[in-house]
């Protein structure tokens, strides 16, 4: 059995991790985005959807991936766009139309699957990895995190990124104040309505770019209903992290990690069902939330949409 | 009796070059050459199909083809509640005459031969088998496979991988799963899943070996021959129309439901595609094998069961 | 339309002027054609009962509100006000009647919020222009403390500082002294003189007639949504305090008493035998995040006497009432109503023997906002016959009475059916005394009672009080209104840090001996 | 966070004439049925992009969803589990608790009742043991939500997140259950023992209307009474409005999280008791209908209202038997009744709003 666990074994199968936890940390971002501003954005899943199809047919199309994260992007903000419209804009039930939207997504993009691909399932060329000099030479940990497409390592900036904007900038304030106490920053001058539109729009960019890397390097190929779920796990984690970026990338992590480890019992034989291995990341979730849960701080007025004036 | 529409029922699109397109298609096949019409409900999903059930029946079907595992308790409920003759699939302890007869799809024997091919051809004495869910045609086709590839070569590794309990649609998974399955050293991969396998077809196309050279894949069930780049080796491939022909003949003859109906081997119901990736003379050997397995001279027993396939899996991994 | 010259108010010297500006809520005209005229080096106090509409035309001086008719002149041209931002920008700063800062941020980074969001915070850029500001206000500002952390008053010092450290030239503040002790009106007081000296315009709202007389250098007066009277600089200056006063009482009012707000104080006999009702031993309380905790809080409390709680805000009043009323986790000491021990008992329970509890915040938790007047008065007997009879509700009932505790307390609201956060705060207060002095009542604490409540409403509410003292019940008064304490209490305990630092009975000297005691020194 | 309650009128409605009363009924039906008639242009549109004939379309939802006998029929049946998880909904979001999690809720529920439900009817009559399946479905899933309960009473923890991790352990653990403690030995296919359709819920008269569905009448109508007439409801509408005055008043509220989780949840068990008892039979290994995505924003565009909540689940339920009855004869793939139901939401929640607008304009 120890021949099994080889280091090209090993590496692919950390590889996968980081593979898998991609969309999860672009999502995760995106979502913790919109709720720090106030906005409970459940229609992440359908922004997903829309830029796994959009990413997709741009990539193929072209033939260029960057072109295809690009579309998936635009397809995300697209989305957003309608969410920032009516949830930010005029104030609709947030649940309702996130709900809406994700079902509404999964129908249109299958639908055009339907009449587009169903035939041809095209398949996307293997996306060229960057390959860092000397790290990329690390046995297991080389070939696991050094080699991989750029988009990887940027989302893995915008990390910090996020950290920096959220700490360090005046948008990180705008966006907290947004979601704690939305009345505060109005008086302040800040157009809550405005700061609220970019950071669910952004998450429609985030979310977007999650799906068409899911699409176009994590499957090579667009399918109906291919974000299985990612957009709801990207609110969890958004949740679990309170707001710091770094959380977002452990918790995507530990839900790759955990995918992977499923492969690896599996090919070490081991005669676990797979339902079980499943269940492990959420009951380590849980278990932590039992153990150290105090008062999760969610901000303020998150879920209540903003009105001038109104009290 | 009189047979003059019949009506097919599957869960997904039949666009999926595989358990749904060859269901559709060979339904087509069979009407056609009965000259029946046929009614084809695709996409229902794996909920309740009843309301589609009646209301094929209320629109005179005289045959409804419940094509899913999922579909063989309501089935039966409303074969009886409307008099109406349905056939159901991995049900042979439901026969009834005139209304149930089930047709249990198995394509155990042909995956025994693929294990053996897959063992023939493999360079690095190395494959995997991917699955996107355990449902019971597929373990038997796993299972059946492994213990081809033990019969041929007791010293080839056999790596066995499940994506997730209910991962149909996750191509994503299919693809990551089967990367690593190829970076455990496996170079042919025999897959299956709906959409997902298309995701394992993707990861073949896109990973080396670890000689450096092709992966190629296996298929099951359907021929995907037409979207292929070069990867496809096999696939045990189902052709169901024998099935639903019979199916018509025997309503027709009033002996619908007497009897269960199988494919196999025998009749090229179950067969291995060739294609050009596969030696001439592997190819003659397999045929030859082919022939031992109908006569009964290699018995190939269905494991429909999810954990019997794992604990099989486990004691070949050795 | 005349021409600008002719409306009232166009003055060139003002900063902003109203003319003829006109708001309605639905249902209301909260401000009628209203004019008004804002200078620089004048603090213009307005005034007006609670509803009059002086925190509507508030809000559309700072871009909150859109007036409905009429217009706003700014520097003499008319100016649409679309948006706090560009109120800000006109220089218009206003201190909200409502806390207008994040709580989870610093104060640091309340008072940076509206800058470009591109750019860092620039805190040292801030704190030398905060120290400069403070410097020359005489306050001191922590800056780096979470706004969560501060007191209501200290709250209030740093909305005034954002205004002025916005460069404003028109200071807005609504009701900025209902917060503060004595000392800090004063020096609020001090500071608005200091303001207008540097070329301000400030514009004061308050509910004390006396501030308004001591800081104003013109007073306007709103009623029903009407501006009723001004007082022009000239005239104000000409006049004397109580004169001032006794003009503006005839304002809002119509002939009434000179001085309203020196209230006789009742005589009422506290038998001296007489066991008391409320008895307190060692109480305390652990601090906690933003508040501070209680240490060894005896007293006890006769029937009919009114104990009064002083102290500067923000030194564990808010938690002994807590404590008191079981909705704070003790960590040790006794609380015995008529001699029974009730530190284990639940807040329900705790109800249940006469215990009441009116707390000072009316919306946050005295209130459900969303729900009807009627529901509101009763929210504490949920479940209880005659309003619920198995579980369920008589709506008749409900309503019946309901409509008996409008009427009996005078509460000033559209219908049973309205929701209660519609209610200006003068009249969710009548709500929740009608409620708190209901059957069954002994012991009845009361927290800021008057807290933001117009002239009427406060000399009505302190009626209720001492009314109920004078029916054997033990009040507990907690304030942080010298005066209304020194008017109405038997004895006065002092609190500072969460102990009790002295008692003080409430005769001759008692002012001198409390003020003592609140600044730290013996009494 | 909270959830915009609404509140409930206090007195007697004012004696004003009966036609005040008709034009308001008048006036909610418009402003329904117009909303409905604009998501079908707008979905008309996308049919016509694809080809198909929209009224040809919209023909058969409404024949086979709801105009033809057996339509009508497929359509009340599949009401009864959206009832019950519509009722539990409506308690939990009334008491401002975001349970997310009625899809694990149902799945264990559903398991519980498929496991236990063949075995009670050997051993009782039939009516004693369904209403000892419903019993213990509704106690399982009470159990599974004590998780999320417990935390947000006592800890504080957010129960969005709780709920939505424990939705996706309930839905493995079901498939556990299913596959490994509660399998039918007499198949292959992993799925649970069969409850004989004589043993399940009778169907009403003559048609194959499940019974359940006026259990689910019956569940939602004293939800609704229970939260708006009773003081148990009103507690529960004072801990969601303002959990703050609600421990200012003295009531428990810890205590009524714990009671709003469990009778949320129970709702949801006995939602997957009842389309098991009533009609499915049984339980298959990873069957998930997830009703409770299309349900969630039924109940918040009804604000909660039981009443309305049922004419939502109704509309839910034409759209989607009619849907796919539709999409077959026209050959559109069925994901487009997914598309239909979006659109119909956004649209029905935006002319909500714009309804908002005008009554308060109208006011002022
Ligand atoms: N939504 C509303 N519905 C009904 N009436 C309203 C509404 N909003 C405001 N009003 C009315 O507007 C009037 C003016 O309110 P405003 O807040 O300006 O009073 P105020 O003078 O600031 O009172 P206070 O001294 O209590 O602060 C009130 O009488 C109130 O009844
Ligand atoms: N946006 C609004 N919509 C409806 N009514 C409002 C609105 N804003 C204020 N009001 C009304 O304005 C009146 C006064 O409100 P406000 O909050 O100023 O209370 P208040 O009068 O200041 O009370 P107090 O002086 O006791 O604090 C209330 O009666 C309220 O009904
Ligand atoms: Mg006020
Ligand atoms: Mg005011």
């Amino acid at each position: 059995m120890t021949g099994l666990f080889s280091e090209v074994f090993l590496g692919a199968l950390m590889f996968g991790a980081v593979t898998a936890a991609i969309p999860l940390l672009l999502a995760g971002l995106g979502e913790q985005m919109s709720e720090k501003a106030g906005v409970l954005n459940i229609g992440i899943e359908g922004m997903m959807l829309a830029g796994a199809y959009l990413g997709f047919v741009g990539a193929f199309y072209s033939g260029s991936l960057w072109l295809g994260f690009l579309t998936g992007a635009a397809g995300g903000v697209a989305v957003a766009l309608i969410m920032a419209l009516l949830c930010v804009r005029i104030g609709l039930n947030q649940i309702v139309i996130g709900i809406a939207l994700t079902l509404g997504l999964e129908g249109l993009t299958a639908l055009l699957h339907h009449f587009q691909f169903s035939r041809s399932y095209p398949r996307l060329p293997a996306a060229n990895a960057t390959v860092i000099p000397l790290l990329s030479d690390i046995p297991v940990i080389g070939p696991a995190f050094f080699k991989h497409h750029l988009i990887v390592y940027l989302a893995l900036a915008l990390v910090f990124g996020m950290r920096y904007l959220y700490r360090h900038t005046q948008l990180g304030l705008n966006l907290q104040a947004a979601g704690d106490k939305p009345a505060a920053l109005d008086v302040a001058g800040i157009d809550v309505i405005k700061t609220r539109t970019i950071a669910v729009l952004t998450t429609g960019a985030l979310a977007g770019l999650g799906g068409a890397y899911l699409a176009n390097v994590g499957a090579g190929l667009f399918i109906p209903f291919i974000s299985n779920g990612a957009g709801f796990l990207g609110i969890v984690l958004a949740m679990l992290a309170r707001g710091r970026p770094v959380w977002v990338l452990f918790g995507a992590l530990l839900f790759g990690v955990c995918l992977s480890l499923t492969t690896a019992m599996q090919v070490a034989g081991i005669n676990i069902p797979t339902d079980v291995i499943q269940m492990l990341p959420f009951l380590a979730v849980m278990i932590m939330l039992v153990l150290f849960g105090r008062r999760a701080s969610l901000p303020a007025a998150l879920g209540i949409p903003y009105e001038r004036g109104t009290r | 009796g009189e047979v003059k529409s019949i009506a097919i029922l599957t869960p997904e699109e039949g666009t999926d070059y595989g358990w749904n397109q060859q269901g559709i298609d060979a339904a087509r096949a069979a009407g056609k050459a009965a000259g029946v019409e046929v009614v084809v409900a695709q996409g229902l999903g794996y909920g309740d199909v009843r309301p589609t059930l009646r209301e094929l029946a209320s629109d005179g079907a005289s045959l409804l083809i419940a094509h899913a595992s999922g579909y063989n308790t309501s089935g039966p409920e409303i074969a009886k509640e409307l008099k109406v003759p349905v056939a159901i699939v991995d049900t042979p302890s439901g026969l009834e005459k005139g209304l149930v007869a089930d047709y249990t799809l198995s394509g155990h024997q042909g995956a025994y031969l693929a294990g053996r091919l897959a063992a023939k051809m493999s360079r690095s004495k190395s494959v995997g088998i991917v699955v996107s869910g355990e449902p019971p045609s597929w373990n038997s086709q796993s299972a059946a496979f492994a213990q081809g590839v033990k019969a041929e070569n007791p010293e080839v590794k056999i790596t066995y991988a499940v994506i997730g309990p209910a991962a149909y649609s996750d191509a994503a998974g299919g693809k990551r799963v089967t990367e690593s399955v190829i970076a455990s050293g496996a170079d042919i991969i025999f897959g299956q899943g709906n959409g997902s396998s298309f995701g394992m077809l993707q990861a073949v196309e896109t990973t080396k070996a670890a000689d450096g050279g092709k992966v190629y894949f296996i298929d099951v069930i359907g021929d995907k021959t037409p979207i292929d780049k070069g990867f496809l080796l096999s696939s045990v491939v189902w052709n169901i129309e024998p099935v639903y022909a019979a199916m018509i003949n025997d309503l027709k003859a009033d002996t619908f439901g007497t009897k269960s109906y199988s494919i196999g081997l025998k009749d090229d119901s179950v067969k291995l595609l060739k294609t050009a990736a596969i030696p001439d003379k592997v190819w003659t050997e397999i045929q030859m094998l082919r022939e031992e397995v109908i006569s009964g001279k290699i018995p190939v027993e269905p494991v429909y069961d999810a954990a019997a396939v794992r604990a099989l899996m486990t004691s070949v991994a050795q | 339309m005349g021409s600008l010259s002719s409306l009232p108010g166009a003055d060139t010297c003002d900063i902003v002027a109203l003319a003829g500006v006109t708001k309605r809520f639905p249902g209301i005209v909260a401000n009628d054609s209203i004019d008004l005229s804002i200078r620089p080096g004048e603090v213009h106090v307005l005034l007006g009962e609670n509803g009059a509409g002086k925190s509507t035309l508030i809000g559309m001086l700072s871009g909150l509100l859109q007036p409905d008719e009429g217009r706003i002149l700014v520097d003499g041209k008319v100016t649409q006000i679309t948006s706090p931002r560009h109120a800000l920008a006109l220089g218009i700063g206003t201190v909200f009647q409502h806390m207008m800062l994040v709580p989870a941020l610093s104060v640091a980074e309340n008072l940076l919020l509206g800058g470009p969001w591109w750019q860092r915070p620039r805190i040292e850029a801030l704190e030398a222009r905060v120290a400069k500001i403070t410097r020359s206000l005489g306050i001191t500002v922590k800056l780096h403390a979470r706004v969560s952390e501060l007191s209501l008053g200290e709250q209030q010092q740093v909305e005034i500082l954002r205004a002025m450290v916005r460069n404003s030239r028109l200071l807005i503040l609504d009701e900025s002294t209902s917060m503060l002790t004595p000392k800090g009106i004063d020096e609020l007081g001090t500071l608005m003189r200091r303001l207008v000296k540097q070329g301000l315009a400030i514009v004061f709202i308050t509910h004390k007639l006396k501030e308004a007389a001591a800081f104003g250098d013109r007073i306007s007066v709103l009623k029903l949504g009407r501006k009723v009277g001004e007082i022009p600089p000239e005239r104000f200056r000409a006049l004397g305090e109580q004169e001032i006063i006794s003009q503006i009482v005839d304002l809002m009012f119509g002939k009434q008493k000179d001085d309203p707000e020196a209230v006789e104080r009742p005589i009422r006999k506290v038998s001296v035998e007489a066991a008391p009702l409320l008895q307190v031993t060692d109480l305390a309380a652990a601090p906690t995040d933003n508040a501070p905790g209680l240490s060894s809080i005896s007293f006890d409390i006769r029937p009919g006497e009114i104990l009064g709680i002083a102290g500067i805000d923000g030194n564990g009043q808010k938690q002994l009432a807590e404590a008191l009323a079981g909705q704070r986790v003790t960590t040790g000491g006794s609380v015995r109503l008529e001699g029974t021990a009730i530190e284990m008992l639940s807040v329900g329970e705790r109800r249940q023997r006469g215990l009441r509890y009116l707390t000072d915040d009316r919306l946050g938790e005295g209130t459900v906002g969303t729900f009807p007047v009627s529901i509101n008065f009763f929210l504490k007997q949920v479940g209880a016959p005659p309003f619920w009879r198995n579980g369920f509700e008589q709506r008749a009932e409900i309503d019946k009475r309901a409509a008996q505790l409008v009427r009996e307390y005078d509460v000033r609201t559209p219908s049973l059916k309205t929701p209660v956060a519609r209610l200006s705060g003068g009249n969710i207060q009548k709500v929740l005394l009608a409620r708190e002095l209901a059957e069954g009542a002994k012991v009845v604490i009361f927290n800021k009672p008057t807290y933001g409540l117009d002239l009427a409403n406060t000399l009505a509410s302190r009626q209720r009080i001492c009314a109920t003292a004078a029916r054997g019940l033990a009040v507990l008064l907690i304030s942080t209104d010298l005066e209304e304490l020194l008017s109405m209490c038997d004895r006065i305990a002092v609190i500072a840090s969460g102990a009790l630092v002295g008692t003080v009975e409430n005769v001759d000297d008692a002012r001198t001996r409390v003020g003592r005691l609140m600044i730290g020194l013996a009494a | 966070m909270s959830i915009d309650t609404p509140s409930v009128n206090a007195t007697a409605p004012d004696p004003t004439s009966a036609a005040a009363a008709r034009r308001d009924i008048l006036h909610r039906l418009l402003m329904t049925l117009g909303p409905i008639l604009a998501a079908l242009v707008i979905a008309g549109c996308i049919l016509l992009a694809v080809g198909v004939d929209p009224l040809a379309y919209y023909g058969y939802v409404l024949e086979k969803g709801l105009f033809s006998p057996l339509g009508i029929q497929q359509t009340l049946t599949r009401m009864a589990p959206l009832l019950f998880l519509a009722a539990g909904l409506i308690v939990a979001f009334r008491a401002g608790m975001w349970n997310l999690g009625g899809d694990g809720q149902f799945l264990l529920g559903a398991v519980t009742a498929a496991a236990s439900a063949p075995v009670f009817v050997q051993l009782m009559p039939a009516w004693l043991a369904l209403i000892c399946s419903f019993l213990i479905a509704a106690a399982v899933a009470m159990i599974w939500s004590l998780v999320p309960a417990l935390l947000r009473g006592y800890q504080g923890v957010n129960e969005i997140i709780t709920t939505l991790m424990m939705t996706f352990l309930g839905t493995s653990l079901a498939n556990v259950l299913v596959k490994l403690v509660f399998r039918d030995p007499g198949t292959t296919v992993p799925q649970t023992r069969t409850l004989p359709v004589e043993d399940r819920l009778p169907r009403l008269f003559d048609t194959t209307i499940t019974s359940g569905l006026l259990l689910g009448l019956a569940a939602i109508i004293i939800v609704h009474l229970v939260m708006t007439r009773t003081a148990f409801g009103l507690k529960l509408r004072i801990v969601g409005a303002n959990p703050r005055a609600a421990i200012h008043a003295g009531l428990g509220v810890p205590g009524l999280t714990v009671a709003v989780f469990a009778i949320s949840a129970g709702l949801a068990g006995l939602a997957g008791a009842v389309d098991i008892i009533g009609v499915q039979g049984n339980v298959r290994a990873d069957w998930n209908p997830a009703y409770g995505l299309a349900v969630i924003p039924a109940v918040f565009l009804a604000r909660m209202n039981g009443f309305a909540a049922i004419g939502f689940v109704f509309l839910l339920s034409v759209l989607s038997i009619g849907g796919e009855s539709a999409a077959r004869r026209l050959g559109v793939p069925n994901h487009f009744t997914l598309v239909l139901v979006s659109i119909v939401l956004i649209v029905l929640a935006l002319a909500e709003y714009v309804d908002h607008r005008y009554n308060q304009s109208r006011k002022a």
